[in-house]
């Protein structure tokens, strides 16, 4: 019995009928690890992300004066901070890809024809590229103290002209 | 119409089926037709289990399970078949381990055995622990492993295949006494694709039959709703004999009314019958072994007690089976699946309550007789080259009137593999049979027959008439009257078989179509069993004639055999008003004298 | 395969509603996230557009938008720790569901206390 | 557990109720079978009808009763009719259970009940599914024991422990009911599904079996555990009671502790 050879996957058409309807048949499987890797980001980044979003949300929307305190004063007063701008930044990635992959998983599911499908992700990932280097220049190449028409903006962190 | 060419073609895919096709598939080209996908055989059903004298846990061997084998039957077993299948018991169980069944372990890591009914030490000295399980799904497991094997080995299945009809040939040979006589040889069978509803030719050097059982004669039955006994009937139609038909065992633990079988193993494992007086009323028929007692002597006794009075229920239908006083861990551990079923199926409670049960039709002794080699007897002496059976659907005979629990799953491992080599090795040296011009030609006409018919009787209407009088009069205890009741039914019955129509006359997916057909297998087996009981004057292991309540080896120790005969001589009895030729076959002795069947 | 009619919905129970819920608040993040870094990048473009977009939201309809939004992302986040004990812890299969109705508790206490300070706080007014 | 049990005296007293038990009531049920036969039309359509059944009857006797009395071309599979084949998975007021295996009783009998063929597969007739997608899916994760050592003249040890390791998964029928109440499976049929991933499992945690790499590796696909979601209909469904997704949890770790 451990003479036999076997080859895996078992192949359809040698054994039973094979009648198996078309849209059923499995394509090639996949090589490597990247689904793992993928469903493993996602559950990692979303304990990072629990800390960093209710963070967040708890000094943008409830401390103080909640919501009524933004301005660019506020977003300009916490990106003097490099704490605050790591902190926005890795959220930014994180968010981003954790959100992407998830519609990957969700355009995989749904989208039936392949053409469709390939579209949907093109879509995606340009938009998660574009936005992603959108919000990563402006945390990084931002000016909290902007000389707008030659007057300096009010902000107790700018330095003195 | 299609036809396929296969070295060995195997119709039914339990556990003989798949455990022949694995033997067979590794040495010839093999194809495996069968009604059901395999998982859905009905050995999955199978719950106590499997029994070999591994001698893992107490002192056993292969002879005392012989004796027992033979003691068990009421001596109506052919010995040396019973030797065969005990001494290969162990090496059986140890193909399934290997293959990967995974048998309950004891601590030291061995496979686990526990106590069945009639398997004892020393020749009825005490119960012994013979039974290897896994839990109480030793069927399952087994259907599983062999299905399993079968993926690995590539085995070809034809699923949803019903085969409906045996081709064969006859030619002229020489007996070896010189006499000439006519000789069947295999060509193929037919069967029709449930799917499609096409008819699909399979012309073969071999055939394995391993169809199962006829449990659907009966009303209450532990058997499936698909076990209609085709095989039987399909050979029996072409000429093949059906030996000791009259010998049909009832399971003493069927849940009442539902028939669903509670296993042995429940016994086994200490549970306890009682009447409606709560009293262990086994210790009054089977004093040394009590509850462990064979099949045919509790189910008779629990019958005994309801006529006398002392059943319970609302009716006074039903004995008790106790398992109040074991642990619910042992029970949960031991016997998971059938404390379940008494809880989905009668709500009741095992751990606290004791569960309603009544005898169900379980398990048919009889059916195709062949040789220790799994070759199909044409007649006393004479074998049908390339066609083979093993499992229920043939009798070898290794249960003789009545089988011990456990040794079924054994018998189809055992003589599956038997058959399944034998036919290859017969394919390899064999060429192919012509097929018979028309070779569809019956089966269309049998079809067309049921689908174009616009009588007016239901098919359901008499299947259930059917197995109505078959249950009151044909089963733990029978009389000539209730037998020759019974053949005044059937004749009424064959009679409207004629005027059935079915209400779907589509080509996918006709079940309509074929519960007809195997209505039809149904009656013919009903007629045998029936014929064959009114013949045996005796009681002997699972039948029981009121009328003849003892044994009687100077007339009856032998087997009956059947044939169909349309031109019996019309000499008004019973069996040549039914079609049916009956003979007899003597019984295979080597070392056992037969003895009172005392336990 | 028949067309019409349609079959009945599945009627799965609480582990397939609250992926249902997951996966539809995922989604509504994602694009939630996509416009909000839009709008902050206008920082960048100039301190008056952003004053200006921002102010837009500072209006009774986008309170309760916003509200919607963190309830959604406040399911998803907790929700998102029970699929991870789910996965990670070895009984978390078996307390899935008392996880979930954990789950849920938590998320009408926090919303209920984050719907009153934010509510209060932006339909308040100055 | 060879330990002898204790013998019971030889005569006890039983409880009143057990004696006793009264008639056994009937009742009317009004069943909602979705039909579907393509040589007829390719749409399908609600067929109604009204049975009288009893006490203990279950689904499947109410199907049979219409297929056998009103209606013979009504279509479904079954064969053992106490839940140990898996022929009949079938959805029962829209959800998956095994028509032989739930009681009349116990659904709310005074609405009409739904029988639907189970999703995801594509129907044949009535409530009869094409099966094969779902066999090839278990014939892939190479179900059967591979042992690469020598093979010993008596059987393989394994100790109580060892057989304990894998016993919830052995319990399989194949009935389908899991795979086809997954909603992962009914996007596009192509996931490996539960029913693949428990038969794997009961290999890959059997201390006997020396192949598990492979079926890991197998089912660290695109179309493998990684696109469960965790929905849990599958363990809701299954008629043997398995932990399901706790099996394909336990899959996903062995995966992720091989590979990191
Ligand atoms: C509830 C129950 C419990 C049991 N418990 C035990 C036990 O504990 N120990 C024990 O030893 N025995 C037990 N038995 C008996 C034993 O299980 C059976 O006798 C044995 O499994 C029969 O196996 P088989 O392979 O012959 O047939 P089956 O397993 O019944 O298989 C029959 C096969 O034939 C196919 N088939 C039938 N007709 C056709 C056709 N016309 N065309 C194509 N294919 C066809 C079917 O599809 C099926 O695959 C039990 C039986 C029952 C019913
Ligand atoms: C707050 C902390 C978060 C946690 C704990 C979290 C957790 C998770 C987890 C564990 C998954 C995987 C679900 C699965 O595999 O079944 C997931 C999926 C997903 N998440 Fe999050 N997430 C968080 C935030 C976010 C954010 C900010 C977004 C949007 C950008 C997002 C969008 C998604 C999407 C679209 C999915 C896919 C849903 C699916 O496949 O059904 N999540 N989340
Ligand atoms: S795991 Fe359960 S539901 Fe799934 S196929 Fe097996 S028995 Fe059926
Ligand atoms: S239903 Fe499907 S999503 Fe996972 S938990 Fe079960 S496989
Ligand atoms: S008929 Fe066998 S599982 Fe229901």
């Amino acid at each position: 019995m451990s003479a036999t050879e076997i080859q895996s996957p078992r192949s359809a058409a040698k054994i039973g009928s094979n009648r198996i309807a078309p849209q059923y048949r499995r394509h090639g499987g996949s090589k490597g690890n990247f689904e793992m890797l993928a469903w493993l980001f996602m559950r990692l980044s979303g304990v990072v992300l629990v800390v960093l979003i209710f963070g967040h949300l708890a000094v943008n929307l409830l401390v103080g004066e909640g919501i009524h305190a933004i301005d660019f004063g506020f977003v300009a007063g916490k990106w003097a901070d490099p704490f605050w701008q790591i902190w926005d930044l890795a959220m930014l990635w994180l968010a981003m890809l954790h959100g992407t992959n998830g519609v990957r998983t969700i355009i995989n599911d749904y989208a039936e024809k392949d053409a469709t499908r390939l579209w949907l992700k093109i879509v995606l990932y340009a938009a998660t590229t574009a936005i992603i280097i959108l919000g990563t220049m402006v945390i990084f190449t931002f000016d909290p103290c902007p000389v707008v028409n030659g007057v300096q903006l009010p902000g107790g962190f700018c330095p003195a002209p | 119409m299609q036809v396929h060419k296969y070295d060995v073609v195997i119709v039914g895919a339990g556990g003989a089926g798949m455990r022949a096709a694995i033997e067979s598939g590794q040495r010839a080209k093999t194809a495996v037709l069968t009604k059901l996908y395999p998982t859905r055989s009905h050995t999955g059903a199978a719950q106590g289990g499997m029994c070999a004298a591994l001698a893992n846990v107490e002192e056993d061997n292969w002879e005392w399970h012989t004796f027992d084998t033979i003691k068990g039957g009421d001596y109506l077993v052919d010995q040396d078949a019973a030797e065969v299948m005990a001494k290969e018991a162990i090496d059986a169980v140890l193909d399934l381990e290997k293959m990967g069944l995974p048998f309950n372990r004891t601590p030291e890591g061995r496979i686990d055995q526990r106590r069945f009914g009639g398997h004892t030490r020393d020749h009825g000295k005490a119960p012994v622990r013979r039974a290897c399980y896994a839990a109480d799904r030793t069927g399952h497991m087994i259907l599983q492993t062999l299905y399993q094997n079968c993926v690995k080995h590539n085995v070809e299945f034809y699923n949803e295949y019903y085969v409906l009809d045996l081709l064969t040939v006859e030619e002229d040979a020489v007996r070896e006494d010189g006499t000439p006589y006519k000789q069947k040889r295999v060509a193929g069978v037919v069967s029709y694709d449930l799917a499609s509803g096409e008819l699909h030719v399979f012309q073969a050097k071999s055939v394995v039959f391993a169809s199962g059982g006829a449990g659907k004669v009966f009303k209450t039955t532990s058997n499936a709703h698909t076990l209609t006994g085709d095989g039987m009937g399909i050979a029996f139609r072409r000429g093949i004999p059906l030996e000791d038909m009259e010998f049909f065992q009832f399971h003493p633990t069927g849940l009442a009314g539902l028939g669903i079988l509670l296993s042995e193993a429940a016994r086994g494992e200490g549970a306890i019958l009682r009447n409606s007086e709560g009293e262990r009323f086994m210790e009054r028929y089977a004093p040394t072994i009590k509850d462990l007692a064979p099949r045919d002597i509790v189910a008779r006794s629990m019958a005994n007690e309801v006529r006398e009075g002392r059943g319970c229920g609302p009716n006074k239908d039903y004995v008790l089976l106790d398992l109040t006083h074991l642990e619910p861990a042992h029970i949960d551990a031991k016997l998971p699946d059938i404390t379940e079923f008494a809880r989905t199926y009668l709500g009741v409670e095992p751990y606290t309550e004791p569960v309603p049960v009544f005898p169900t039709a379980h398990y048919a002794m009889g059916g195709i007789p062949t040789n220790i080699s799994a070759e199909v007897l044409q007649d006393n002496d004479t074998v049908v080259p390339g066609l083979y059976a093993a499992g229920e659907v043939a009798c070898v005979s290794v249960h003789g009137s009545n089988r011990l629990g456990t040794n079924s799953l054994l018998d189809i491992n055992v003589f599956g593999k038997r058959a399944g080599i034998a036919a290859a090795e017969y394919a390899k040296t064999a060429d192919f049979v012509d097929l018979p011009v028309d070779p569809e030609a019956y089966t269309l006409d049998l079809l067309n027959h049921v689908r174009t018919s616009d009588g007016t009787e239901k098919v359901a209407a008499i299947r259930k008439e059917l197995q109505d009088t078959m249950d009151a009069n044909m089963q733990v205890f029978r009389t000539a009257d209730t037998l020759n009741q019974v053949l005044t039914d059937i004749a009424s019955f064959e009679e409207r078989y004629q005027r059935i129509s079915v209400q779907d006359k589509g080509k996918r997916f006709n079940l309509d179509l074929l519960e007809a057909v195997e209505l039809g297998f149904l009656l013919e087996l009903a007629k045998v069993m029936t014929v064959a009981a009114l013949h045996r004057e005796e009681s002997r292991g699972g039948h029981f004639r009121e009328d003849f309540p003892e044994r009687d080896d100077e007339k009856f120790m032998k087997h009956s055999m059947a044939y169909k005969d349309e031109h019996a001589p019309a000499d008004g009895s019973a069996e040549a008003i039914a079609g049916i030729r009956l003979a007899t076959k003597p019984v295979v002795f080597t070392r056992y004298e037969p003895m009172v069947r005392k336990y | 395969m028949p067309t019409k009619p349609a079959g009945t919905l599945y009627r799965g129970r609480e582990g397939m509603w609250s992926w249902v819920g997951h996966r539809i608040t995922g989604v509504v993040i994602f694009f939630f996230l996509l416009v909000h870094v839009l709008d902050t990048s206008l920082v960048r473009v100039s301190p008056e557009a952003y004053t200006a977009v921002i102010g837009a939201y500072k209006n009774p309809l986008m309170a309760l938008g916003e509200t919607g939004l963190v309830a959604a992302i406040v399911f998803h986040a907790f929700n998102g720790l029970r699929i991870i004990a789910v996965d990670f812890w070895k009984k978390g299969a078996k307390y899935q569901r008392q996880m979930l109705w954990t789950v849920l508790i938590l998320w009408v206490v926090v919303m209920v206390g984050f719907s009153i300070r934010h509510l209060s706080l932006a339909l308040g007014g100055h | 557990m060879t330990a002898e049990l204790a013998e019971p005296a030889s005569k006890i007293e039983l409880p009143a109720h057990i004696g006793g038990g009264g008639d056994i009531p009937s009742f009317d049920v009004h069943l909602r079978v979705r039909r579907y036969n393509p040589e007829v039309s390719d749409e399908s359509t609600w067929d109604d009808f009204h049975v009288t059944m009893y006490g203990t009857d279950r689904v499947l006797d109410a199907l049979h009763k219409i297929k056998w009395e009103i209606d013979g071309s009504v279509s479904f599979r079954r064969s053992c009719a106490h839940g140990v084949c898996g022929s009949d998975a079938m959805r029962i007021n829209g959800r998956n259970r095994l028509a032989c295996k739930t009681l009349l009783k116990d659904l709310d009998t005074s609405k009409p009940i739904t029988v639907e063929p189970i999703k995801g597969l594509p129907v044949e007739k009535d409530l009869i599914v094409d099966m094969e997608p779902f066999f090839q899916s278990f014939r892939e994760v190479m179900p059967f024991l591979i042992n690469r050592g020598h093979e010993p003249t008596k059987e393989r040890l394994q100790s109580a422990e060892d057989r304990e390791r894998f016993d919830d998964t052995t319990k399989c029928i194949l009935c389908a009911a899991c795979t086809s109440s997954c909603p992962v499976f009914w996007t596009d049929g192509q996931y490996f599904g539960p029913a693949a991933i428990v038969n794997a499992h009961r290999f890959i945690f059997d201390s006997r079996d020396d192949a598990g790499d492979m079926r890991l590796e197998i089912l660290n696909d695109k179309e493998g555990v990684w696109r469960c979601r965790t929905t849990f209909n599958c363990t809701e469904a299954c008629p043997r009671g398995i932990q399901v997704t706790q099996a394909i949890a336990e899959v996903k770790q062995a995966i992720l502790s091989r590979k990191i």
